[in-house]
Formats: C-alpha cells, sequence, structure tokens
C-alpha cells in the first residue's frame, strides 16, 4: 500500500512540475514572431550565461535585466532570455542552440570555453542572428567580443605594487584558475610587468581559484611559510580571502592589489589610517550591461569604428575584440568618496558596478 | 500485496523491461517538451538537440556495459577529455592527419581503459575508488597536454557533424553507429557474459564463464566509448578544452539509473540508457521554452531529473525483484 | 572413468571433507547418500569445478582435472546441476540453459536460432511448457530447478551430477527425469545422483556411496543391500524402522503459550497453525524445502504473509524483524555468513548488538557491565578466542554460530527461532549447542527449531512438526527417533502424493 | 576493560588498519615540506596546516557516517548544503549576534529535512545514493538561487567571526571546535546506540535486520544526520570567510570523500570511524600544501592527487579473491 501510494505521489509530482515549468510562460517562439513583426524594431535577446554559481556572475545577469528593463519600457527590446550553463560547455551549446531555434535576434555569451562555441555560433550567424561574446572572449574572427580590458586591468594593479615597492621585495601572486583564458591573459600582464624590476622577488605563485575560502586557506600556509612578504598581487573575488588570513594569523595585510567586494572595501576604509594600502581597479559585472548597450546599437545597424576594434587577447591573429577599459580605479585618495557614493549598505559579496552609459557607448560607433 | 495474476499482468510484463522505465520517462519528457516547444520535430532543431545527445549516449552506453556487469566508472568524462585534447593538439600542434590523430585519441582513451581494468579485476580494488582517483590523474594529463581551450579541427568534420545524410541527421547516423557497436558486442558471448557476472557472479563461475576476463573487458568497452564520444564532442565543438568532459560521468551514470538499468548491476539495457541520456537532454529544453525565470533554471531542472529518478526507483521496487530462492 | 582420489577440504578449522574416495563407471547411476552435512555438497562442487580442494585429485578418462576450474571440468564433459542452481535470474530462459555454451555462429556472434531451439528441445525433453524469454528469477522453484538440470543435460556430458535435483520437483516431473537419466544411462553416461529419497535411489540407482561426518563409509551394490543397511551406514548405529507411533497426548507439560500462530499463508505456505509453549522446543522437520525457512521467516515479520499471530503481550502479524525483536521475538538465521553474523566487526559488538538493537537510537549505550556481560557469555558458551575484540569473521563456523546464540542469549528473549542452528559445526559445539538449547528451554524461553538434520531434532525437541510442501503434515511427540522423523518426511512425501513412489518405481 | 585488552584491541585495530598508514604518510609529507622549506614546520604552519584541515574534517563528517552506514551510502550533496547553510545563517542573522541562535536553529533543521529528503529517496524510492544525492545537490543549488535572487546578504555575527577566524592562547578557534566536533562525533559513534549499531549494520545490512535493528530509522536517520553536520559546517565556514557567497561549499564534495577513504573508512561501510577522516583530512590538507610549497602546476598536482589515492586504496582495500 505504502509503495503504491509512493509511486502514484512521484507520478503526479513529475506532472506537476512538468506543469509548473509549462505554466511559466508562452512558448517562446510564438511571442518572439509576433513582437518582432509589430515594431520593426523590437528585438529578443538572448544571454547565454555560462556559469551562475557565485555572486559576481548574478550581480552581472541582474545589472543587464535592469539594463533591457529600461530597452524594454522603451520598446526596442521585447524579450530577454537569460539561461545560465553549469560551467558545461555542452549545456551552454545547447542552450545557444535552444536560443537559435526560438528565434532570437542577438545572442549574447559568457562563454565556458573560449573554443568550444565556435560551431554553435557559427550556426547562429548563419541564422542571421548577431552573436556578441562578452567578459570572455571567442576565437571567432566574425564575431565581436566585449570584454573589459583584461590585460591592461591586470597590468595596472601590478604596476601599482612594483611601484609602491619601488621595484624591490618580496611578493606572492595569488591568482585565478589555472587553464582559463582570462587568467593567462592576466598572467601574461603580471609576467611582463614583474620581469621588468629585477629587483621584485616573486616568492610564490598560487591559484586561490577566484573563491575567497581558497584563497584565504592558501594564503595561511603562505603567511606561515614565508616570514617576509612584503605585496601581494592578487586578482578578483580573493582580496577578502587574504585579508581574513591574515587577521587569522593576526598580523597586519602587507601592500596589496585589492578586490571589488564591499567586504574588502570595508576593510580597507576601516583599516586606512592604520597605515592599510591597496589599489582596485574594478572589473566590473557591469560588463554585462554594456555588452548589452553594443549589443542593442549594434541590432539598430550601426557600425562600429574601426578603431575601436582590437586584436583578440587571447588569441592575437584575430582582430574582434572592443577593449573596455575599467571605468574605475580606487586608490587612497578616492575611496572614502566611492565608499560613500555606492558601496555603503549594500550586501558584504556586493561587486563595485559600473557599466558604459549610452553616450559611452556612442563614442564606439561610427 | 502482490497476486501472482490479474489484469494488469501484461501491463506489468512491458514495465518489467528494465528499458521501459527510461523510454517512458523519455515520452513524458518529448511530449513536455513538444508542448513547450512547437518547434520541436523540425530537422534542424532535432539536428541540433541529436549533436549533443550523441556523446552523452555513447558514454551512457559504455557506463550500461560496466554497470551491467556489476562495476562503475567514473573516470570516464576524463577520457572524453583526454580524447579531445589528445585529438585537438596532435592535430593543430603537431601537424597529425586528422584521422591518425582520432586513432591516437581513441586508443589513449582505451588504454586507461586497461589500466582501470586491470586494477579492479585482478589486482581487485572497488571500481569506484579506482576511476575516482583515475579520473583526477587522466584530468591531469589532460591539462598537462593542453593546459588551455585552444586548437581545431579540420572545418569539414565539424560541418558534416551538423549536416544532415540521405534526409538523416548526421548525429543520428553516430548514435545509429554507436548502437550497432554495442550490438556487435551485446550479441556475443562477452555481451551475455556481461550481464551473467553482474547478475550472479557465483552462478557465473560456475558455468565456466571468465568472470576477470569479463569485468576487465567491460573497462575497456566503457572506455572506448567514452573515447568515440570524445571524438564525436570534438566534433561538435571542434576544438580542444582541457575542462570540456566534466560532466560526463555523474550525467552518464544519471542516464543510467533513468534507464531502469540497476546500479547492482546484472538487469538493464543500453536502449534504457539511450531513453535517459535523451531526457536528460530534453529537461533542458523543457527549462528553457518555459520560459523559466533564470534564478528557478536549477531548481526545476533538478526538481524534474529527481523526480524522474524516484519514478525509477518505485516503478523498479515495484516491477518485483527478481529472485532464485536458492540462488546466491 | 572418473575417479576421485582423496579429496579433502578444509574451511579455516572446519574439515569439510576428509579423503573422499569414489568411482563413476560410464552406464551407471551412481548414488551418494549421507545426512545433511556430511560432505556431499562439497564434493559435488569440486566435481564442477567451482571449489577448490585442499588436498586430492579428480582423474577424468585417465587425465588429472584441473581443480579449481569449472571451465575445464565442462570441457571433460562433466555437468553440473546444483542443488542451489547456478542460473541468473535476470537472463531468460533460453539464455540460462545455454549459458557459458552458447553456439555462436559466423562472426562470433551467438547463433540465436539455434540457442532457442536447443533450449526448445531441454525443455520439450524436461515436459516444460514455459516461454524461452522469461527471466528465470520469475519462474516457480520447481521450474528453476528443472531448468539447473537442463542446463546440465544440455551439455550432452560424459558425466552428469545431479544434487537434491528432486528434492523441490512435483511427482509427474521427477518421472519424466527418471526417464531421461535411464536412458542417458543406456547411451553410456555416468551419473551420480545426490538425493535423500531411499525410494528413488532404489529405482533408479546401481551402486552407493554413503558418506558420514565427511568421510566414506562404504560403497555397497544397491541390488543386495537393504535400506536398513544404508541408513545405518548414513547414521552411524543401528535403528528399528517400525512405524513411527504418533502419540496425541505429549509427554510435555504445557505452561503458558507464548508464540501461536494461526493460518500462516503466503506464496510459500499454505495455512501454517503453529503453538509453541514457553520452555518448549519445537522443531519443525521435513524434506529439503518444504518451505520451512519460509514459516520462520513469516513469523519474524521478514517476509510478507497473511494469517494471525499471537505472542506474550502482542497480537496481529510483525512488521518486521525489528518489530519482532521489540517484542521478545528473536531469529537466528541459518544463513550465517549473509544474515548472522557481522564479519568484519569484533566479537563483543556482535553479541553487544542483541541486547542494543531495539534500544531507541538515541540513547546513550551504556557500556557499564556490558563487558563482564559479555566475557561471561563468551566463557558460558567456551567460544574459542584470543581477544574479545577480533573479529568474528576469523572464527570457525561453530564459534561463529556461538557468537549467535551469546547475541540471543544477550538479549533476554520469550521466544527464539532458530534456522539448522548446527550447520557447517562440528560434532563436539554441536553437542554444546544443543545443551544450550536445553537450558535456554529450561529457564522457560520457548523455541522453535527449523533443522534438516533429524537427529538433532530428535535430541533438542520436544516435538517435530513434519512439513511438506509448505504445510506441517505430521506431528511427532514422546520418545523422538532420527530414523522416526526421516521416515516421517519420506512419508509425508509419499502420503501427499498419494501412492506416488510405488507407481514411480514400477513405471520405471 | 583491562589494560592488556586495550592493548590488544589496539594492536588487533591497527595491525590491520589503514589508520597507522595515513598517519605515517601525513607524517612523512610533512617532513619532506620541511626539508623544502624549513617555514612549513614551524609550529604557526602547523597550526594553520590544522585549521585549514579543520574545515574539510568538518565537512567530511556527514560523509563518514553516511559511508559508514552502508549500501554503497555517498552523499555528493554536502557541498550544496553546506553553501545554502552559509547562505540561510547569513541572511537571517544579517550579521548581529542577537539574531544568530534563530539563524541557526533554522539552518540545522533545513539541513536535516533536505538530509531527510535524500534517505527518503534511497531507502524508499530505491535510487542509488551516488545519483539521489547527486540530484539533490543541483535542487538544493537551485533552492540557493531562488532564496537569494543570486546576492547574498547579511554576514557572520561577529560571535561566529570570532569563532571562525579567531585565537585562543594562539591556537585557532577552528581548531577548538574541530575538536569538540571530533569529541561529540567519537561519543555519537562509540558510545550512542545509533553509532554502534551504524558500524555493525554497515557491514551486514541484512544481519542488522535479522537481529532486529530498525534499519529504516538507522539508514535515513543518517543521511538526515549528514545533512545536519553538513549544515554545522556550512554555520562554520560563514565563520571562517565572514561572507558568504552561492557556491561555498562546492570545492568540498569529492574532497570529503577522498578524506573519508584515505581515512581507512571503508567504502563498503561498517568499517573505519570519525577519527580516521581527521587523520585523513589532515593528510589531504598537507600533501595540498606540499604540492603549492613545491610550485606544482595544477596538471601535475591533479596526477599527484590521484597516484597517492590509488596507492593508498590499493594498500587498504585490496579485496581476497573468492573460494
Amino acid at each position: 500500500m505504502l509503495k503504491k501510494g509512493l509511486a502514484t505521489t512521484i507520478v503526479l509530482s513529475l506532472v506537476a512540475v512538468f506543469l509548473l515549468a509549462a505554466g511559466c510562460g508562452t512558448p517562446t517562439g510564438k511571442s518572439t514572431s509576433s513582437s518582432g513583426s509589430g515594431s520593426g524594431k523590437s528585438f529578443v535577446i538572448g544571454v547565454a550565461n555560462g556559469y551562475i554559481g557565485n555572486d559576481w556572475r548574478t550581480q552581472m545577469i541582474a545589472d543587464v535585466q535592469q539594463v533591457a528593463k529600461t530597452y524594454e519600457e522603451k520598446g526596442v527590446i521585447s524579450k530577454l532570455i537569460v539561461e545560465n550553463a553549469n560551467n558545461d560547455v555542452t549545456q551552454q551549446i545547447s542552450q545557444i542552440q535552444n536560443m537559435i531555434n526560438s528565434g532570437v535576434n542577438a545572442i549574447m555569451i559568457d562563454p565556458v570555453s573560449a573554443t568550444a562555441l565556435v560551431p554553435a555560433i557559427q550556426k547562429a550567424q548563419k541564422a542571421g542572428i548577431l552573436v556578441i561574446p562578452f567578459d570572455g572572449v571567442v576565437n571567432n574572427p566574425k564575431v565581436t567580443n566585449i570584454t573589459t580590458d583584461q590585460y591592461s586591468w591586470a597590468k595596472g594593479g601590478a604596476q601599482w605594487l612594483a611601484d609602491q615597492l619601488h621595484g624591490k621585495g618580496n611578493i606572492i601572486l595569488m591568482d585565478g584558475l589555472a587553464g582559463v583564458p582570462a587568467e593567462n591573459i592576466r598572467a601574461q600582464a603580471e609576467q611582463d610587468v614583474f620581469s621588468k624590476y629585477p629587483g621584485i622577488h616573486v616568492l610564490q605563485k598560487v591559484f586561490g581559484g577566484w573563491a575567497e575560502a581558497t584563497a584565504e586557506q592558501k594564503m595561511t600556509s603562505l603567511i606561515a611559510t614565508y616570514p617576509n612578504i612584503d605585496g601581494i598581487y592578487t586578482q578578483d573575488g580573493m582580496g577578502m580571502g587574504i585579508v581574513q588570513a591574515y587577521i587569522a594569523a593576526h598580523k597586519k595585510p602587507p601592500l596589496m592589489t585589492g578586490d571589488v567586494t564591499v567586504g574588502f572595501f570595508k576593510y580597507w576604509t576601516e583599516h586606512q589610517s592604520s597605515g592599510f594600502h591597496s589599489y582596485v581597479e574594478s572589473n566590473p559585472p557591469g560588463i554585462g550591461a554594456t555588452a548589452l548597450e553594443f549589443t542593442v546599437n549594434m541590432l539598430q545597424g550601426k557600425k562600429l569604428k574601426s578603431s575601436s576594434i582590437q586584436a583578440n587577447p587571447v588569441d592575437t591573429s584575430q582582430t574582434n575584440t572592443v577593449l573596455v577599459k575599467s571605468p574605475l580605479t580606487v586608490t587612497d585618495t578616492n575611496l572614502q568618496q566611492v565608499w560613500n557614493s555606492t558601496m555603503k549598505g549594500k550586501p558584504s559579496s556586493y561587486s563595485l558596478d559600473a557599466w558604459l552609459t549610452p553616450s559611452q557607448v556612442d563614442a564606439y560607433f561610427q | 500485496m502482490r497476486t501472482p495474476f490479474n489484469l494488469n499482468q501484461r501491463a506489468t510484463r512491458i514495465f518489467r523491461s528494465p528499458a521501459m522505465i527510461g523510454w517512458v520517462l523519455f515520452l513524458i519528457g518529448l511530449v513536455a517538451n513538444a508542448i513547450v516547444q512547437p518547434t520541436l520535430f523540425k530537422l534542424s532543431v532535432i539536428n541540433s538537440n541529436l549533436g549533443l545527445a550523441a556523446p552523452l549516449i555513447m558514454v551512457a552506453i559504455g557506463q550500461t556495459a560496466v554497470v551491467l556487469a556489476g562495476g562503475i566508472d567514473l573516470s570516464v568524462g576524463s577520457i572524453v577529455t583526454l580524447t579531445n585534447v589528445l585529438v585537438v593538439s596532435l592535430y593543430s600542434f603537431h601537424h597529425t592527419g586528422f584521422w591518425l590523430a582520432a586513432i591516437f585519441g581513441v586508443a589513449a582513451g582505451m588504454a586507461v581503459g586497461v589500466v582501470n581494468g586491470f586494477i579492479i579485476s585482478v589486482v581487485r580494488i572497488p571500481a569506484l575508488l579506482v576511476t575516482f582517483a583515475m579520473m583526477s590523474i587522466v584530468n591531469g594529463v589532460a591539462l598537462a597536454i593542453l593546459p588551455q581551450p585552444g586548437g581545431q579541427i579540420p572545418a569539414d568534420i565539424y560541418q558534416i557533424y551538423g549536416s544532415t545524410v540521405g534526409g538523416l541527421p548526421f548525429p543520428f547516423l553516430l548514435i545509429v553507429f554507436g548502437v550497432l557497436l554495442w550490438m556487435i558486442f551485446r550479441y556475443r558471448k562477452i555481451g551475455r557474459y556481461l550481464i551473467a557476472v553482474g547478475g550472479a557472479d557465483w552462478s557465473s563461475r560456475a558455468n565456466g564463464i571468465p568472470v576477470t576476463k569479463v569485468r576487465f573487458q567491460s573497462y575497456i568497452l566503457s572506455a572506448t566509448f567514452a573515447s568515440l564520444a570524445g571524438l564525436f564532442l570534438t566534433s561538435e565543438v571542434s576544438s580542444g578544452d582541457p575542462l570540456i568532459g566534466a560532466s560526463y560521468a555523474l550525467n552518464s551514470l544519471a542516464a543510467v539509473v533513468l534507464g531502469g538499468t540497476a546500479l547492482a548491476g546484472g538487469r538493464g539495457s543500453v536502449s534504457g540508457s539511450a531513453g535517459g541520456a535523451l531526457f536528460l537532454i530534453l529537461v533542458q529544453n523543457i527549462v528553457y521554452f518555459a520560459n523559466v525565470p533564470s534564478y528557478y533554471q536549477t531548481l526545476v531542472s533538478g526538481l524534474i531529473v529527481v523526480i524522474g529518478l524516484a519514478t525509477t526507483g518505485v516503478l523498479y521496487v515495484r516491477s518485483g525483484k527478481l529472485h532464485l530462492t536458492n540462488g546466491r | 572413468m572418473l575417479t576421485i582420489e582423496g579429496l579433502r577440504k578444509e574451511y579455516g578449522a572446519v574439515v569439510a571433507l576428509q579423503g573422499a574416495s569414489l568411482t563413476l563407471v560410464p552406464g551407471t547411476i551412481h548414488a551418494l547418500l549421507g545426512a545433511n552435512g556430511s560432505g556431499k555438497s562439497t564434493l559435488v562442487k569440486m566435481l564442477g569445478g567451482v571449489v577448490r580442494p585442499t588436498k586430492g585429485t579428480i582423474w577424468v578418462d585417465e587425465q588429472r582435472l584441473e581443480v579449481g576450474s569449472p571451465a575445464h571440468a565442462i570441457h571433460k564433459g562433466i555437468a553440473v546441476s546444483y542443488q542451489e542452481t547456478s542460473l541468473v535470474p535476470s537472463m531468460s530462459v533460453a539464455d540460462n540453459v545455454l549459458l557459458g555454451i552458447e553456439p555462436t555462429g559466423k562472426a562470433g556472434y551467438v547463433a540465436q536460432r539455434s540457442l532457442r531451439e536447443r533450449a526448445a528441445e531441454i525443455l520439450d525433453q524436461l515436459g516444460l511448457n514455459i516461454p524461452p524469454d522469461v527471466p528465470v528469477g520469475e519462474l516457480p522453484t520447481n521450474i528453476q530447478h528443472l531448468l539447473e538440470i537442463g542446463k546440465a543435460l544440455v551439455k550432452r556430458p560424459k558425466y552428469m551430477v545431479l544434487d537434491e535435483a528432486t528434492a523441490a520437483l512435483r511427482r509427474e516431473e521427477v518421472k519424466r527425469l527418471f526417464s531421461i537419466v535411464c536412458s542417458l544411462r543406456d547411451e553410456g553416461v555416468a551419473i551420480l545422483f545426490v538425493s535423500h529419497r531411499f525410494d528413488e535411489v532404489y529405482a533408479i540407482c546401481d551402486r552407493a556411496t554413503v558418506l558420514r561426518n565427511g568421510a566414506v563409509v562404504g560403497t555397497r551394490s544397491l541390488s543386495n543391500t537393504s535400506r536398513e543397511e544404508l541408513i545405518q551406514d548414513m547414521i552411524g548405529r543401528r535403528i528399528s524402522l517400525e512405524p513411527v507411533q504418533q502419540k496425541t497426548g505429549t509427554s510435555f507439560k504445557k505452561q503458558a503459550v507464548c508464540l501461536k500462530a494461526r493460518s500462516l499463508t503466503n506464496a510459500e505456505l499454505r495455512g501454517v497453525d503453529l503453538e509453541v509453549s514457553a520452555g518448549e522446543i519445537v522443531g519443525i522437520g521435513g524434506l529439503q524445502g518444504q518451505g520451512q525457512t519460509a514459516l520462520l521467516r513469516a513469523l519474524i515479520g521478514a517476509t510478507t504473509v497473511r494469517g494471525d499471530l499471537e505472542t506474550d503481550g502482542h497480537q496481529g502479524l510483525f512488521r518486521n524483524p525489528s518489530h519482532a525483536a521489540g517484542n521478545g521475538v528473536r531469529f537466528i538465521s541459518g544463513d550465517r555468513g549473509r544474515e548472522g553474523v557481522f564479519g568484519q566487526r569484533s566479537i563483543y559488538e556482535n553479541i553487544v548488538i542483541g541486547r542494543i538493537a531495539t534500544f531507541p537510537l538515541w540513547k546513550r549505550a551504556s557500556q557499564r557491565g556490558e563487558n563482564q556481560a559479555a566475557r561471561a557469555l563468551v566463557e558460558q558458551l567456551k567460544i574459542v578466542h584470543h581477544s574479545l575484540f577480533q573479529e568474528v569473521r576469523g572464527l570457525s563456523g561453530g564459534n561463529q554460530q556461538k557468537v549467535l546464540f551469546a547475541r540471543t542469549l544477550a538479549s533476554k528473549p520469550n521466544v527464539v527461532i532458530l534456522d539448522d542452528p548446527t550447520k557447517g559445526v562440528d560434532v563436539s559445539t554441536r553437542m554444546e549447542i544443543h545443551r544450550l538449547l536445553r537450558n535456554l528451554a529450561g529457564e522457560g524461553v520457548g523455541l522453535l527449531i527449523a533443522s534438516s538434520d533429524d537427529e538433532e531434532l530428535a535430541e533438542v525437541c520436544d516435538r517435530v512438526l513434519i512439513m511438506y510442501e509448505g504445510q506441517i503434515v505430521r506431528e511427532l511427540t514422546g520418545d523422538l527417533q532420527p530414523s522416526h522423523i526421516t521416515k516421517a518426511s519420506i512419508e509425508g512425501a509419499q502420503s501427499e502424493k498419494g501412492k506416488g513412489a510405488e507407481t514411480r518405481a514400477d513405471s520405471l | 576493560m583491562t589494560f592488556t585488552e586495550r592493548a590488544k584491541q589496539w594492536l588487533e585495530q591497527s595491525s590491520r588498519n589503514s589508520l597507522g598508514i595515513a598517519v605515517g604518510v601525513a607524517v612523512l609529507l610533512t617532513a619532506v615540506g620541511g626539508a623544502f622549506n624549513r617555514g612549513f614546520v614551524s609550529p604557526s604552519n602547523l597550526l594553520n596546516l590544522l585549521a585549514i584541515s579543520s574545515l574539510l574534517g568538518l565537512a567530511a563528517a556527514g560523509q563518514t557516517l553516511v559511508v559508514l552506514s552502508g549500501g554503497e551510502g555517498i552523499d555528493l550533496s554536502i557541498g550544496a548544503v553546506i553553501s545554502l547553510s552559509a547562505v540561510l545563517t547569513s541572511q537571517i542573522s544579517n550579521g548581529q549576534n542577537g539574531l544568530l541562535f534563530p539563524a541557526v536553529v533554522v539552518t540545522l533543521v533545513v539541513g536535516a529535512l533536505l538530509g531527510l529528503v535524500n534517505g527518503l529517496g534511497i531507502y524508499l524510492a530505491q535510487v542509488p545514493p551516488l545519483i539521489m544525492t547527486l540530484g539533490m545537490s543541483s535542487v538544493i543549488e537551485g533552492i540557493v538561487l531562488v532564496y537569494t535572487q543570486g546576492q547574498p546578504k547579511g554576514q557572520a555575527p561577529p560571535f561566529l567571526a570570532t569563532l571562525g577566524t579567531g585565537q585562543v592562547l594562539g591556537i585557532p578557534w577552528l581548531i577548538i571546535v574541530w575538536a569538540v566536533f571530533t569529541l561529540i562525533i567519537w561519543y555519537v559513534l562509540k558510545h550512542m546506540v545509533y553509532g554502534r549499531l551504524l558500524f555493525l549494520v554497515g557491514d551486514n545490512r541484512s544481519a542488522g535486520r535479522m537481529s532486529g535493528v530498525p534499519i529504516a530509522k538507522l539508514v535515513v536517520g543518517t543521511y538526515a544526520l549528514s545533512g545536519f553536520f553538513s549544515a554545522c559546517t556550512g554555520i562554520l565556514f560563514l565563520g571562517y570567510t565572514n561572507t558568504t557567497y552561492l557556491n561555498i561549499g562546492d570545492v568540498y564534495i569529492l574532497p570529503s570523500v577522498a578524506a573519508v577513504v584515505v581515512g581507512g573508512t571503508a567504502l563498503s561501510g561498517g568499517r573505519g570511524g570519525y577519527i580516521g577522516t581527521v587523520v585523513g583530512a589532515i593528510l589531504l590538507t598537507v600533501l595540498d600544501s606540499l604540492l603549492t610549497t613545491m610550485h606544482m602546476g595544477e596538471a601535475t598536482r591533479g596526477i599527484i592527487n590521484g597516484v597517492v589515492l590509488l596507492v593508498l586504496l590499493s594498500i587498504y582495500t585490496r579485496q581476497p579473491k573468492d573460494a
């Protein structure tokens, strides 16, 4: 009896979930065709986001949705479809294909892989769909990548650290995740800067996985192993982990590049007076919103200036990338102002955010 | 609880075929998908769905072979990756001919299977642990071969992969190829012995079946299918990526279980696993076309899969356990 | 000619077979007799290559048989029908019958048609009308056993071994089997027939070898040997074969009934009524596989059953063994390895679980006094050990069984239900266990013991119930003799089958 | 128990036991680290290694119970439960000590309930544990996303933050907390009816059933406990990282299994214990730290991790040839 009831319950709940899923909205295919033909200027845009499991990405999506809303109110965008893949290439390909099959006008992709999506993208292009990879880049000459200039971003921090150290000292490099394109670009920038200073000795280069807890653990080991760390160069999402490791070790953190989270800014503002110095160049989640601005402009038929398009940082043989400079750099001088204006009161995982305004984006177009 | 003969006898008989569970789930998924996506049956749509399904089905076939024989293979995902990076880097960076590179790639995958099989069946260490450790090792090797995504394969290869041949989607032909390949084994002695060894170890021994050898071969089979899947996936994505296969180990197992194959071994079928794999692919479509809001997607797809699993489990329990009164 | 020379098998301290020898002559049917646990099955498994002998050789047609290789045994023309069957439950009838010897066609594919044809041929020969595509696990026991025989037949063996092949079969099935076996004999096949049933043995066999306690007592030609002589060989002492007296008034002074079951019915039981009084030992006998095990399992709620049950302070069937244990009804399984001991855990833990199994899970298991109690039990039962904390799997079978007893004693039960309590146990341990059972009854515990060992039943029981095909067909009380129980078991079979045995013998 | 009896017991266990081997390997790795870099064996680094191990050790606590319970038990959902728990505690407490208590209660109840669902799916619907917990893991990740709408709020209350990163007398609180947990789990396994039955049932489920153990309660309860312990871990993680994010627990899924098996707990169940897992967690942390110190790349690291695992497991778990 129990088993029978169980089976019925389970089958019913399966049906219920399907109905629930089906009830969430009308088929996308239909709405596309109707709205597309209605105004003639109303676009359906798909966003294939490769990963949603961290705060930076969720903020990025929230930004995209926020900007899309203003366009929806103006009737420029009829619909924004957001799909998240769990860092799984095949899942992202499937989502891109679904977008093609449901007839979107443009697909924005935060790619899981720089190369593996190329066939899916070509399929989209064959179907007349505009493809805009953003945040990460894709190695295909026919797309237009919109990405933060990772090289100059990483170089800025590295240069600041080298300057502050006056070209001398022992440093730690806390990098992200091996095997990921952005990591390789940043690593190149780090190397280019630090190799110019023979007095700077890199004690160790470790991978913190762009995750606070991992960074905290690695740093804890490093603090104990090296008593003489003069500076730390770190990338995204790990600054607070490093600081936590120092707090736990009852030591003051040395000179270090920082992180864009509220948590880090809070620490910085509170300890600035006691001699903690840092440098943060924003790698804003707003890049998604910026990319959306570009996408809308291109859908409306505008052409990019040829000077806007630069070499693909991953595969320099291709010229297909708009490198967006980081819109904001925070140092000791403007820290208080930035903190008060944008960061105070936000959840501690919130990242310092900014995206290009429509007029700033216009400057990239002919 | 269970009366021996009743009107439902015929219905139960159908449900007793383990493959049915997978296909029923697949059908439910197909109907749900067709409701939310009217264009589902367009050739190009079928083509793109099958293009993604083909590698998963291949891995699931190999996984089924191992599971039938009472084992498990967690290293299949890393084998997919290994084949991918090897083929691409040989072709792109060492100027090997594509087909030669493909042969190398598949051979390397099979070699992993040989190592697995040897350690599990001859040295006798539990399969879960061996393949778990092997996963870490092979992923490391793949990362060493190709530290970052890159390289490519000849354009015509991936164009063919996305094309139709004689009105049929090419990936469909590849799935047929995979199934035929499986049938080569299924309808030889080895195919029966896999089931026998997984179903009744002692009985198999008593009937003179070389149990150790059969176990050994099951891992080679699984690795072979996984590396062919790697080859298909390479055609789909046309490039190399050292993290590409990560999801296949657990997804293939989910497909196998959804397909009504008992993880304990001895009972199940490849066609069921194929149904389970297709179900997993369809779930993604359903979530997309049902316009599930971004933050709800993971939850909804997760719920569908868990409920699917529970359905499989309950149907399986209800289908009645086979028993031998004096059997072991 | 197949010759066995000095086969010996030791399992740890237990000697299952101590140097058995015999010869199988083509064109004869050779009976292998012996009480339960005399080593017959071990011998059979060695012939099949499944068990590797500790010592000794098997010669087949003047060549040495590779030991421990079933494939080689099959290759040399030996086919075995195992008592516990060697079927794969999930595979179909046809696939099972030809498992391991599938005909292959071109390119190594299994020739489906010829496989089905050969399977059908065998099914036909056995008079089985079943679809060849059904998984054998779904078939009834008797059919499964017929298929096990079919598997041996299909190999067209020169030497065929039938281990208790008839135990689960119906009359007409036995009849058909005998005609097949006899025609095989006429074709020059040597057959080793292992059975408990004398009339079957007399009906078809030429010679008989008797095993007792793992040793060959002797080989006799059946034409000039009486049943009495054979039984004497098996049991080892002279007995009378007078009809068993059924006493209605029990010699046992009835106390309170502590277990009472009414019309228990399920797939294997056909309405069993049963009563056990406090301090009473009730035995369940009969030929093997007549539902004894099923009855015990039904009583403790391990299988589903209809009917009614009443114990001291509880009314109704038990939901599961835990429910039964909570009400003071404890079970000791006959399958020691699978359902009895926790092999990788210590003696101590194996004993203490008896006490704590039914405690609330979140309670503290007070260890105060546990050691003393466990130690006392270990000493009381004379469990041979070097530490209370050694793993149980290192103990001999007899000592493992004693550990199970210690566990049950630690639980302070009202009723103890035992399945084959001395299976695979040496003689002295056996005696100790019997004494223990008596003591337990003396303390007012009701015991229900199923055993295939009639001597054991006679020795310890106040009352013996004989089961046949899921029913209790006889009740024996008073001065119990093993031979009486054996006889009642066989007679139970005969009374149930009418005059089956005679008819069968005549027709052959 | 007499002294000799205890000694015998200890010998009995360690002669065949993997615990000794694991301890040996951990010590050896530390020594190798020391040879490469003096700082590696400094007392402060050793304490730090221990503190880091404690996170993995806590994450592997529920895993240990589930694996011990047998029946191919494994819990791949602990990562997701840890993430959810950190998020729940963070959002509910909103960084205030006063709200910590209700936050912790809610978190623990939710964790246990999710574990219960795992257990029911595994016991009643007979879904293999590996697959059931994997599926649940994605459901729980979904719950996290929906609950936070992508942006977890709040932070660790100061009390929790002290527990996560503070020190007392030079010893990180984390180590002390871990020690307390270890003691509790040791007590549960050693002295509670539940724990003692767990080993037996894990060794032989049928025998447990026939001896009268309430298997359903025990098995389902074990998964619930695993959820509970993962929730505890999540709460402490919040203290360690101070703020939380969505995928905080992911990195512990596979290492938690590795810590359990390296600690000598058999994946087939019934053998091992939490002390082994503690050693396993330390061993893996030392190994990881050592590879970092030796400047190993990701690829080499993966290979070495796998080989170490394979070699250790070969020593522990080689199965006897049958018949």
